[in-house]
């Protein structure tokens, strides 16, 4: 039995995190997060040389082919750092080819999406919710006509995997015909979502994608459980560090009994649920049957949970805690993307019961 | 036990509306004036029928009436009915006033209270600190006597209404050898003076409610300070005792349910309002208890004030009921919104009681944390429920303040 | 607007806190929970003599004619000494014939239960949890087959009001034949309640049954959200003295600033809900329209908020409070019977959202 | 990561099922003994194999194995799936052999180990006492050494399996003048004398599974103290730390989520299964969350600990998981049980695990507060999470104790 990283996992988390608090400190985190586009070619250029961009695609594209376990702590470390950038819809797209694609479609896209030359992103959400593929309703197979919502970096993205009716998947590239693309002005800046409406715009169907929608929404799951832990883990670290430094009556606030139970509350709300999506990432690829359900157990989980620990975080900090000035929103937001995109808890909830055959 | 106002109240409540009747809108003449001068008018004859300013004394511009909450109450709700201006709002009235009144000079009163009362002198509040915040009394920013004049340097933080106040009511050390409490002074500062910088304190919603403050040789007359050298301190105490309205408090609560139930009513979750999800109905029904509980207690607190006598412990639960509630309505509404929990929120949007859109949803969601922070922490109030209300020792650290 | 007791109102409180705290101490009340019966013969009948016995029965068959506010004062009050004993069935019974009775089985019973000559109680539960009137499912109006739960002090009542289908009403009494009564050992042992099976047993109908069943019903998640108040104040003032007076580490345990926040939060869910009750009880008599549904908001809401406070005192009373020795048990267990007892919270939250119309 | 045992260990495990094979149920001539005495030579034999007392040297009675939490853990699967009788459970194997083993005499370790590890002694163990909860170093039962004995006043409470027990291992002040936690030595009591009496403590479900116990002029031989005098205290926490087994506490959350699914798959509500009423099944799940985390969180303890390495923080949790997971899964069955919350506990029923009937999920509801109080309160939990986990400071209150 061995349920720890190995020293090639703890190292790529360490350089992802040493990459981060580098290159992207508050001051450079603000401004993209403030910025008009939120995304720094620069830093995402740093991101696809350390190999994250295709850390999950097979070398033969050019990837490092790894396991869902290695792109989920990667995942964990940019929310820790609450990375911005297209990380989370580019690896979602990429699969969604590697898993549903010709090989033409393969050879096409993967080595530039490994490479960085090009980004993908995923549409899945249709207005009221409906994430899952099983819900989506936009009909079409070579031209699409109907609308996307929560699309992450769609107006960047140089592929968009569009979901369709019957789970099925579909390849529209930028600048396609008929194509119009609005930001929805989402709460979290450091990953930017629009609104992407198709007018007879072409597409090329993914040929497996009926058979792959579900694994790669279910990836996805992983992903943001991790971003998740990342996020709440870090707001944690710095309610600690705040109650050690910040002075009231004469010493520390941590030296506050009410306060300490409050801290020692949030570690023990975060922290035992990093196994939880460790297990969801290793069933991901060697526990087939327990992996959907894995998956949206650990979501749904580490949704609620690292969104509770945001809340009480700007309670540990006070006042300050409620500024655009103190980080802790950036986390806070952080946290309410995982939290809502590809479904609220809730929603995972009720298909994991279902999933258990109750 | 009568829930209605009972007679003489209703006979009362028709004088209100009678008077309304006759003078808002505005008729005849007054019709013509300009919008503002038609409202100060309007102000103007409704204190005279001891309408309004009704705990003010007639010599500085009051109607000078017989304390009664329930006439209070009457009049909030007549002159909304037909959105007449009432009582100038704001920290001004609410809490530099009575503590004039109480403690202050008798020129001061002839001079601030009248124009303050009529909305024509506007004020903010100079309490907080950066390093200064549960432990209010550690405040740094000093005030020294140069001359006939006092010479502040210093920050304030949290401070609404800062960038169109005229004065500032502000807590100053002027006795740096003095213990803690007995070093501070209440002075009185006029905000539009070369030594006095405001800067909107940006939230995380994206609006700015709040402003930093900064005091760099601000100067104001030696004289105008309220209470004694070192008596700030007691002197800011005595304002808290007129801080109550307790029916408000639940009023806020009870708004924030009804937004909740409309939003539940209004959203679809998988083709079916979400109201109808039996989770979401038992969440719903759950929060209502706590929010029935807040307004029934309400009208208790309004009766035993309306007497005269304490509400004791109740009291000093109103702020972290209000707290609780919106916080509890605050993720629901989370829930409810689905996907949409994934929208920015409602930037600049006010403290938003009942939101009207997802967006001021979202604005709520973060607020329902500012609330918190403002009523003092929730941890504070706890300490004030535990202390004073169930009389547990004080906390260690927490060192004795001379008022209580 | 008057929203405060009168001072007959806060007198007959006292009186009753009284008479418990004298008659009633903890010694004597655990002998009485720890007895045979649940029942002392006295303590009941100086309750009678009070006029709890017919407090809200009309001056014209011996009661003291007031209303539902005045005999829920006295509910909560016996909850705070978790008095033993028939009170609560005794008074719905009462209601019930008084509402729904002839002229003939008023003169004849409702006298007798005034005077404490006679007992009362009621017969509502089937298997299933259906409490309901609209979910009785009980058949026959002379003789009764068939079986009711969790009726309170069966055994001691002279005269059993039996829910029928329908929410038709009708009485059965003492030693009728085909009646069989058996314990079903409760948890409250202060409230003993009893499986009562009929079988060919005779029963009389009340003609007006079916209209007032309801409000039956009504008036006891009334009583019960009074009784659960009184427990849970009661419980709040043991562990606030516990606080000032167990020592740990030197000082009062009162001075840890987690448990003094504790005990905040627990005033905090259980003192404003006193006006909860007060309203629904109101609202009986004078706010028909609100009645039914303020009752049930009221007995949702007090019957988790006391029992949360209950588990809470358990906590807050460390090892000791575990106890059977230790009086929290006594409360813990009042709680767990004013929470279920007519239905769960759950069950009635949902009632609530329907009477809104929601 | 793998989460099987991988290739060696199950080849252990053949091993010790072929080893099973042979000797459970007992064979040829030892199928005629007696029931004890065919346990005893199974025992015997499961040493001498190397599956048993493990830890133990083997001059003292044990196989002395390298340490291997897996394979101990493949051990007690194997062992169980048989019903084979496997390492004599209870507080006298946990905690006092340990001790003997670090800190005891080489008579003490041979006289009392081997007896304890085969079963054939009883212990029970006397820390707190009713004025010593949390403070436990507070605590007030004196020793004097009168001649060559300790004569023993005073009372301890909480004492598990004290009926039975033949010893009691028991910390008594034996320096009163010392400071607090300087004063106390760890003694060796014989429980069978007339100056020991016993007495059930009945906790509110109406079973007792702990007593008091009353020493009054008890007497144990002067050379009956594990360390020296006034190192009690030291010798006590050395303990502490032999307590472990990550997986165990989770087993317990794991088995309680169970039996909840089962319990709300099996109950009806309105003529349908509760486990289909969604409100029910949001709140399963919310449960899961937590279960699952604290199973694999001991996955991860257990590959840790295999290593020698520290899991941190992680492990000063498993308590607060479990009474956390305890208290929820409690209050989703009272909901289940719906009526059936009327009915009194199982009395006399031990702590249910996976509670089989309505009136032990009413147990099980109570218990979900004692086990609260067994590990520590939660509150005391929480200071440990806070300070050894988080570094934050320690209370005011508390004492520095000695060892940590």
């Amino acid at each position: 039995m061995n349920f720890e990283l190995s020293e090639e996992q703890q190292l790529l988390q360490q350089t992802v995190r040493q990459f981060l608090e580098k290159e992207c400190p508050a001051t450079q985190l603000r401004a993209v997060f403030e910025g008009e586009t939120g995304f720094e070619p620069s830093l995402w250029k740093g991101m696809v040389e350390m190999g994250l961009a295709g850390l999950h695609l097979p070398e033969a594209f050019g990837g490092a082919g790894l396991e869902m376990i290695d792109l989920a702590l990667v995942s964990e470390s940019l929310g820790w750092g609450a990375a911005p950038g297209p990380f989370l819809g580019n690896a979602l797209g990429g699969l969604a080819i590697l898993l549903a694609g010709s090989d033409e479609q393969k050879q096409r896209w993967l080595p530039r999406l490994a490479g960085g030359d090009a980004i993908a992103t995923v549409a899945f959400d249709e207005a009221g919710g409906l994430w899952q593929p099983e819900e989506w309703a936009l009909k079409g197979s070579r031209t699409l006509t109907g609308s996307k919502l929560n699309v992450p970096f769609a107006s960047l993205a140089d592929v968009i995997v569009v979901g369709l009716a019957g789970g099925e998947l579909a390849l529209v590239e930028k600048g396609a015909s008929g194509i119009e693309i609005r930001s929805m002005e989402g709460v979290d800046r450091g990953r930017r979502i629009d609104r992407v409406s198709f007018d007879g715009t072409p597409a090329q169907a993914l040929p497996q994608g009926a058979e792959a929608s579900a694994r790669v929404r279910d990836a996805g799951l992983v992903l943001l459980a991790a971003d998740a832990f990342g996020a709440g883990s870090r707001l944690l670290d710095m309610c600690v560090k705040y109650a050690k430094t910040r002075e009231q009556f004469g010493v520390t606030i941590g030296h506050f009994q009410a306060l300490k139970h409050q801290l020692a509350n949030m570690a023990i709300e975060i922290e035992p649920a990093r196994a939880l999506y460790w297990y969801a990432a290793h069933a991901f690829d060697h526990i087939p049957k327990q992996a959907p359900r894995s998956a949206a157990l650990a979501k749904a989980h580490l949704g609620e949970r690292a969104m509770q620990v945001a809340r009480d975080s700007v309670e540990a900090h006070g006042g300050i805690g409620f500024t655009w000035e103190c980080d802790v929103q950036i986390w806070f937001k952080r946290a309410m993307f995982d939290r809502a995109f590809l479904g609220t808890p809730s929603i995972h909830r009720e298909r994991a019961a279902k999933l258990a055959g109750w | 036990m009568d829930l209605s106002y009972g007679k003489q109240y209703e006979e009362f409540r028709a004088q209100v509306q009678e008077f309304l009747g006759k003078h808002w809108p505005p008729k005849g003449a007054d019709a013509e004036l300009p919008k503002e001068e038609g409202r100060r008018r309007f102000r103007a004859l409704a204190t005279e029928q001891g309408y309004l300013s009704r705990s003010i004394p007639k010599r500085y511009g009051g109607s000078e009436q017989e304390p009664d909450e329930i006439k209070a109450n009457i009049i909030r709700e007549e002159f909304r009915r037909v959105h007449a201006p009432g009582d100038v709002t704001g920290i001004g009235t609410m809490m530099l006033v009575p503590t004039l009144l109480e403690k202050g000079e008798e020129w001061q009163k002839e001079k601030f209270v009248g124009p303050t009362i009529r909305g024509e002198i506007g004020w903010c509040q100079g309490y907080s600190e950066p390093g200064s915040g549960s432990d209010l009394a550690s405040l740094k920013t000093r005030a020294e006597l140069v001359g006939d004049e006092w010479v502040i340097n210093g920050q304030k933080i949290w401070t609404t209404t800062a960038l169109n106040a005229d004065y500032m009511f502000c807590l100053c050390r002027t006795e740096p050898e003095a213990p803690k409490h007995g070093g501070i002074s209440y002075l009185l500062i006029p905000m539009k003076q070369p030594g006095i910088e405001v800067r909107p304190l940006r939230q995380m919603t994206g609006g700015a409610d709040f402003n930093e403050v900064f005091l760099t040789d601000a100067k104001t007359p030696k004289d105008w300070i309220v209470g004694k050298r070192g008596e700030g301190w007691l002197v800011s105490r005595a304002t808290l005792k007129h801080e109550r309205n307790s029916i408000g408090a639940a009023a806020t609560s009870t708004a924030m349910l009804a937004g909740l139930v409309h939003l539940a009513k209004t959203t679809k979750r998988g083709g079916k309002p979400c109201i109808e999800d039996p989770e979401i109905r038992q969440r719903l029904v759950a929060i209502e208890g706590y929010v029935r509980s807040h307004e029934y207690s309400g009208y208790r607190q309004l009766t035993l004030n309306s007497r005269g006598e304490s509400p004791g412990i109740l009291q000093l639960m109103n702020k972290l009921m209000s707290t609780n509630i919106g916080s509890e309505v605050a993720k629901l509404a989370l829930d409810v919104l689905g996907e949409d929990g994934l929208l920015d929120a409602q930037a600049g949007e006010e403290m938003v009681m009942l939101p009207a859109g997802n967006r001021s949803w979202i604005a709520q969601y973060m607020y329902s944390l500012g609330i918190a922070v403002a009523g003092g922490t929730a941890n504070i109030q706890r300490n004030v429920i535990g202390e004073r209300g169930l009389g547990l020792p004080r906390d260690v650290f927490a060192d004795r303040s001379p008022a209580k």
